[in-house]
């Protein structure tokens, strides 16, 4: 009976989803379109950029349907592990355990992993008056600990001379959820002035009694709420706020999506994993880039039990990361694009996916 | 006492009595007035606020495209699509979870109030306040869990999230019930055993006939309580774009999660000049869907008052 | 259609065979379908209990290797573990926001709810009641989402400059010490957005039972000569006395138990601190458990559960301590 | 303590409805008062705006006035808190507060109009309306009980307690024994003819032969049809009405022809 009424009520189904069994015989230019659902889930930093690929890929094949539950890194990599989703999204790359774990559902050896996402994390403040400022990693990290309390500190103002500084007191907001945004950040402090940054690289915040928020819209959200206020958040939500130009080496740089996937390209990959496997190992203090980027990883499987499925994450993935891919999500979300030479190591192994 | 005094005396006299009532009583009763008609004013304050600030932010986006379209291949940005599968979505799931709530929850309460003694009753009592304390997130998890014993991992079906709501939800119809149960006079069942009239049926039509308003309040109550869950629907029954009419395969959307996540997107990255592309529609969205979602819980209370209205019987 | 086939008892002779044994009391002679009747509500209560039990088991399961694992292991695996507490240490703090947040929020909620109740069932114009009512079930109808959303973005604004005249006035009050949240983000905001979410429910309930205050006793109070505010306080609040505090536990729960609104709006700590306006220093159970669990793995997942737990004790033991109020005025209870 | 009670031209309204048309009478100090009357002919209401308690019901409104010892009940500057209090009332069904014990059941009147009464005062207090109401050798040892525990007479005597203990000028009575047995019936009936040593009383009752029993004067109500207003039809001293009323409306209901 419940089915019955499925079926009446799946003819109310909205104008902008053509149901394809109506024709027959699709009209996209002879080449086979694929079919089917297939969900993954994991960080939320990719969704943005998620919604564009899955709106292309879905109008490239009218029958298939991508989802993405943005429900985390850590909910992506373990249901990821236990063969819940066909691939994830995740912050943080596989530790040793959970790549064992993946590799007792993909087989030995065959597990995909490589930044599918990378974003400039920008340190964005709310302070009258101000727009723009410069601070040296070592200043961004007194700040963000709570040694420097005013805006108005002689280390904030031997960086920018001849901006009117408030005596505002700075209010640190910081991210409470565990998050990769806070990994990538504090373990750019971690690397640069690891004699100011003395804390463990952790995606939960290690400084106590300060203010923070859940999620990138909710520190942005409460930066925006106070005066005074300095924050980290992925670069592409930050418009209302001022941003912080940080020191490399003697100059200062703002953030950029080119100056950010710079770099991924200049970083070492980690080495002793399978070929399959792309982590990189990020350099922070290389000349003109910016050095406090996000790397979000996707991670699938080389073979796959099911056909269907398996077709299906080698068209989606195939999508993500290729050239139109990349720029769609550096149009949509913001993102920095990754390289052709990167995409040109990546995209054979998507398309070597198959099934068995 | 005595008979001596004049008429005009004895005016006097009931004069004062009638019209000198304590000053301070006076003062304590007109002060009570103003303290509750000013709980009343403080109640309308925050419900004014949210009205206004969902309506001012959703009404913008309302339109009847917003309203029938979904979000499948809707790109960031793109003020394009819609809503319609977050309505169905949360149709679908509320309503199973009612379809499983309130029989369950209105027998409970029957079950409490008209049989209930010894040690079960006392346990279901008490019980069912602590299901109360069931925290949203852990009945999501306790469903994921289950049905990942019977459907193996991955599960994310529409279903799920019904019972996870139910969970949430019967406790708040059991205790809402038992309530209004108990408010029926002893009097009208005992008129209705002395006619003859078995129990059950005793029940069926006059005690639940009698307290149908009270009971319909209840579990309007309890269906707003938990139309608006995102954390258990968000594990429970995943996201989707795209529209599913099917509680029992794929995923749904749903109006509460589908607003918590467009906020979490927060602004667009629009390219300069990308006339196309509007920098805070996910806001606009997650606003528009909050204003459908209190439109549609509005909805269900009208109806239900006028069920009350043409149903109840005139107590008083 | 009447059901009985005893014999009318005239004829019946009350006789050796102890017919009169088997009917035992008067309302229990139950025969065909009253008996399948009470079975079926029976067992709707016994599945409420079953249901239960099987949330309690999932959480003491899930939650056992968490309860079980030593403090060094915890510190290892969960993320903001600090090094050698033991479990109870480490939850206390969770549990004292939570209960803080919750406590406070009825404080506020309860005296407004009845004073709306109130006006509803017996100040309000009688053609407005009805839809006044109506509008503050509304309040019950919007999604915590968006009471997170209104908290933080419209609320937060307009208590900040309250909270900062209190920081600065009232100091010496230790609940009011501390260094005021910039932003607004702090657990006496948290506490005026759970105290409008549980409203409605206080609201709805004690109206509901305020309305069924016998006419009787309401006209003896005001023959007594007394004005309308001590009617009610004579007639109407004791007899609403063990609904109202049942509407309280109802908000209670939701109180408790109130994930995305917290989430959303409070800066989270994890200290015994009073220091209401000062952000930073509380978080409560769920919203941590929200907050926590897409990240969790492995032994933090567990020790989230174990939270969970936590809160269900806690549940259990306000609810304890609820029943035990109401028992203890049980002989002078309004109801029957 | 007891006062007199003149009606002039008195209607009463529920909202548009004219429930009481013109109704005029005298009420004498220390005696009793009967209303009877077929059902819905207004006797209760009538009652009811002795002691201003009609207002109680939305909408209701009285013209005429209403004099106690030549003050209008109705008067600007008369508050209606004062005259319920001057002018008390017994209900049809016993209503002690069921969330008090006997003992605060009595003292609930007083208890609102002056907080601080002495333990001393307020037993003794307890026990004269007690007494007063031929209720204390029943109850002198269990005051603590809840009221609601009582038999039914034995309630509604704990009401007359509760309502004396106030020490008003006039007692109305509504229909005071119509849910009671024949025994409580009696007790009350004697009651009243103690208590009208004190007070004035006005009872409304459906049953003729009490009328007849406890009443000095007694005033008949009647209504043409349903919808239109009651009216008084006449007033006399109790004996004439039940032996030789002047109106032949009152005498078939008297004698039982209709009603």
């Amino acid at each position: 009976m419940v089915g019955a009424l499925a079926l009446t009520l799946a003819a109310c189904a909205p104008a902008n989803e053509s149901t394809g069994d109506a024709t027959g015989d699709e009209t996209t230019d002879g080449g086979m379109s694929l079919s089917g659902e297939l969900s993954g889930g994991g960080a939320s930093t990719q969704e943005v950029a998620m919604e564009a690929w899955r709106a292309t890929f879905q109008s490239e094949n009218p029958d298939a349907t991508v989802n993405y539950d943005p429900i985390g890194s850590g909910g992506g990599r373990e249901n990821f592990t236990s063969g819940a989703f066909p691939f994830a999204g995740s912050d943080a790359a596989l530790d040793d355990d959970e790549m064992a774990a993946a590799e007792a559902i993909c087989g030995e050896g065959s597990v995909l992993e490589y930044p599918a996402y990378i974003s400039p994390i920008a340190v964005a403040f709310n302070l009258e008056g101000v727009d723009e400022l410069n601070l040296s990693p070592e200043t961004i990290a007194k700040v963000f600990k709570g040694d420097i309390t005013k805006w108005n500190d002689k280390a904030i103002a031997a960086d920018n001379e001849g901006v009117d500084l408030p005596d505002t007191d700075i209010t640190v907001v910081h991210r409470s959820d565990d998050s990769g945004t806070t990994e990538n950040f504090t373990s750019y402090l971690n690397t640069v002035v690891p004699d100011v940054w003395d804390f463990e690289v952790e995606g939960v915040w290690p400084v106590e009694g300060q203010e923070s928020a859940q999620g990138t819209s909710g520190v942005v959200n409460a930066a925006e709420a106070g005066d005074g206020t300095i924050t980290y958040a992925d670069a592409s939500q930050v418009a209302g706020l001022g941003t912080i130009a940080v020191g490399v080496g003697d100059d200062f740089v703002p953030y950029s999506a080119e100056a950010a996937a710079a770099v991924v390209e200049q970083s070492p990959r980690v080495e002793g994993t399978a070929d399959t496997v792309f982590v990189y190992d990020l350099q922070r203090d290389l000349a003109g880039t910016y050095p406090i980027v996000l790397v979000s990883y996707q991670m699938a499987c080389a073979t796959y039990e099911d056909e269907a499925t398996a077709a299906l994450v080698k068209g989606f993935l195939g999508h993500v990361m290729s050239e139109e891919g990349q720029q769609e999500a550096s149009d949509q979300a913001g993102s920095a694009p990754i390289s052709s030479a990167l995409i040109g190591e990546i995209a054979p192994e998507i398309e070597a996916i198959t099934a068995g | 006492m005595n008979t001596t005094i004049s008429a005009a005396e004895a005016m006097q006299q009931t004069k004062e009595m009638l019209t000198a009532s304590g000053q301070r009583r006076k003062n304590v009763d007109r002060m009570m007035t103003v303290v509750i008609w000013f709980c009343f004013a403080l109640a309308l304050a925050p419900l004014v606020s949210l009205l206004w600030t969902v309506l001012g932010n959703g009404i913008g986006r309302m339109s009847i495209d917003f309203l029938t379209l979904s979000m499948r291949n809707v790109f960031p940005g793109d003020p394009g699509g819609g809503i319609y599968h977050a309505i169905v979505g949360t149709l679908i799931i509320t309503g199973f979870a009612a379809l499983i709530s309130v029989p369950v929850g209105v027998l409970t309460a029957i079950y409490l109030v008209e049989y209930g003694r010894g040690p079960l009753a006392r346990a279901v009592t008490f019980f069912v306040d602590v299901m109360t304390g069931i925290p949203s997130i852990v009945a999501g998890l306790f469903v994921v869990a289950l049905f990942t014993l019977i459907l193996g991992p991955g599960a994310r079906i529409g279903v799920m999230g019904a019972v996870a709501l139910s969970v949430l939800m019967i406790p708040v119809v059991v205790r809402s019930s038992e309530e209004m149960l108990k408010l029926v006079p002893n009097e009208l069942r005992e008129a209705s055993y002395a006619l003859g009239v078995p129990k059950w049926l005793t029940i069926l039509r006059v005690v639940l006939r009698t307290s149908v308003a009270g009971l319909t309040t209840g579990v309007l109550l309890a269906v707003a309580r938990v139309i608006g869950e995102t954390a258990p629907l968000l594990i429970a029954v995943g996201v989707t774009d795209s529209f599913n009419v099917n509680p029992f395969d794929g995923r749904m959307m749903t109006l509460p999660v589908f607003a918590y996540r467009e906020y979490s997107q927060g602004n667009a990255p629009c390219r300069e000049g990308d006339l196309g592309c509007v920098t805070d529609i996910a806001f606009q969205n997650a606003w528009g869907a909050a204003l459908t979602l209190i439109a549609i819980v509005m909805l269900l209370n009208i109806v239900g008052r006028l069920v009350n209205r043409w149903f109840a019987p005139k107590l008083r | 259609m009447t059901i009985t086939d005893s014999p009318p008892s005239g004829e019946a002779p009350p006789g050796p065979r102890g017919r009169v044994v088997r009917r035992r009391a008067s309302g229990d002679t139950e025969r065909g379908f009253s008996r399948i009747f009470r079975w079926i509500a029976t067992g709707a209560g016994a599945l409420i209990l079953a249901v239960l039990a099987a949330v309690a088991l999932f959480l003491i399961a899930r939650g056992w290797p968490a309860i079980t694992a030593t403090p060094a292991e915890l510190a290892d695996s969960v993320p903001r573990y600090p090094d050698d507490t033991s479990l109870v240490a480490y939850v206390g703090p969770l549990v004292f926001g939570t209960l803080l947040a919750a406590v406070l929020a009825l404080l506020l909620a309860t005296p407004v709810g009845m004073g709306i109740a109130l006006f509803i069932s017996h100040y309000a114009p009688r053609r407005l009641a009805q839809g006044l009512g109506y509008l503050v079930d509304l309040l019950a109808a919007i999604p915590s989402v968006i009471y997170g959303l209104w908290g933080f973005l419209v609320l937060a604004p307009v208590l900040k400059p309250v909270w900062f005249w209190l920081g600065e006035n009232a100091s010496w009050f230790p609940l009011f010490a501390g260094k005021v949240s910039a932003t607004g983000k702090s657990i006496a905001t948290v506490a005026v957005v759970l105290a409008v979410m549980v409203l409605p429910i206080i609201t709805a309930v004690s109206r509901e039972v305020f309305l069924q205050t016998p006419k009787l006793h309401e006209e003896a109070a005001l023959a007594l000569g007394a004005t309308r505010w001590e009617m009610v306080r004579t007639a109407v609040l004791p007899f609403g006395r063990s609904g109202v505090i049942s509407a309280a536990m109802l908000g209670l729960g939701r109180a408790l138990g109130e994930t995305m609104a917290v989430l959303m709006i409070l800066s989270p700590g994890f200290t015994y601190s009073l220091h209401l306006l000062e952000a930073g220093n509380h978080q409560t159970i769920a919203a941590y458990i929200a907050n926590d669990f897409p990240e969790a793995s492995g032994l933090a997942v567990n020790t989230l559960i174990a939270t969970g737990l936590a809160l269900f004790v806690i549940t259990l033991a306000v609810n304890m301590l609820a029943r035990w109020i109401v028992a203890r005025r049980k002989e002078f209870s309004g109801a029957n | 303590m007891s006062k007199r009670i003149d009606a002039k031209d008195v209607n009463i309204y529920y909202g548009d409805f004219r429930a009481v048309e013109s109704v005029s009478m005298t009420i004498e100090p220390r005696s009793v008062t009967a209303f009877i009357g077929p059902s819905g002919c207004g006797k209760t209401t009538f009652l009811r705006t002795l002691n201003r308690m009609h207002e109680v019901v939305p909408g209701a409104h009285v013209e005429g006035k209403v004099e106690l010892e030549g003050v209008d009940l109705y008067g600007p500057d008369v508050d209606p808190v004062a005259v319920r209090r001057t002018i008390g009332m017994v209900f049809q069904r016993p209503n002690p507060f069921p969330t008090m014990s006997i003992r605060d059941n009595v003292l609930a009147g007083v208890k609102l109009n002056n907080r601080r009464i002495s333990k001393s005062d307020a037993d003794e207090l307890v026990e004269s309306s007690l007494r007063g109401a031929n209720l204390w050798s029943e109850v002198k040892d269990r005051l603590d009980k809840p009221g609601s525990g009582l038999s039914g007479g034995q309630q509604q005597r704990l009401c007359i307690a509760r309502t004396i203990a106030v020490r008003p000028e006039v007692v109305l009575m509504d229909e005071p024994c119509s849910a009671l047995d024949p025994i409580s019936t009696l007790a009350i009936e004697d009651l009243i003819q103690e208590l009208k040593k004190d007070y004035t009383i006005v009872i409304v009752t459906h049953n003729m032969q009490q009328a007849a029993r406890v009443s000095d004067r007694t005033a008949f109500f009647n209504i043409a049809g349903t919808g239109k207003p009651g009216k008084l039809i006449e007033m006399d001293d109790t004996a004439t009405i039940f032996s030789s009323p002047r109106e032949k409306d009152t005498e078939d209901y008297v004698s039982g022809r209709f009603g």
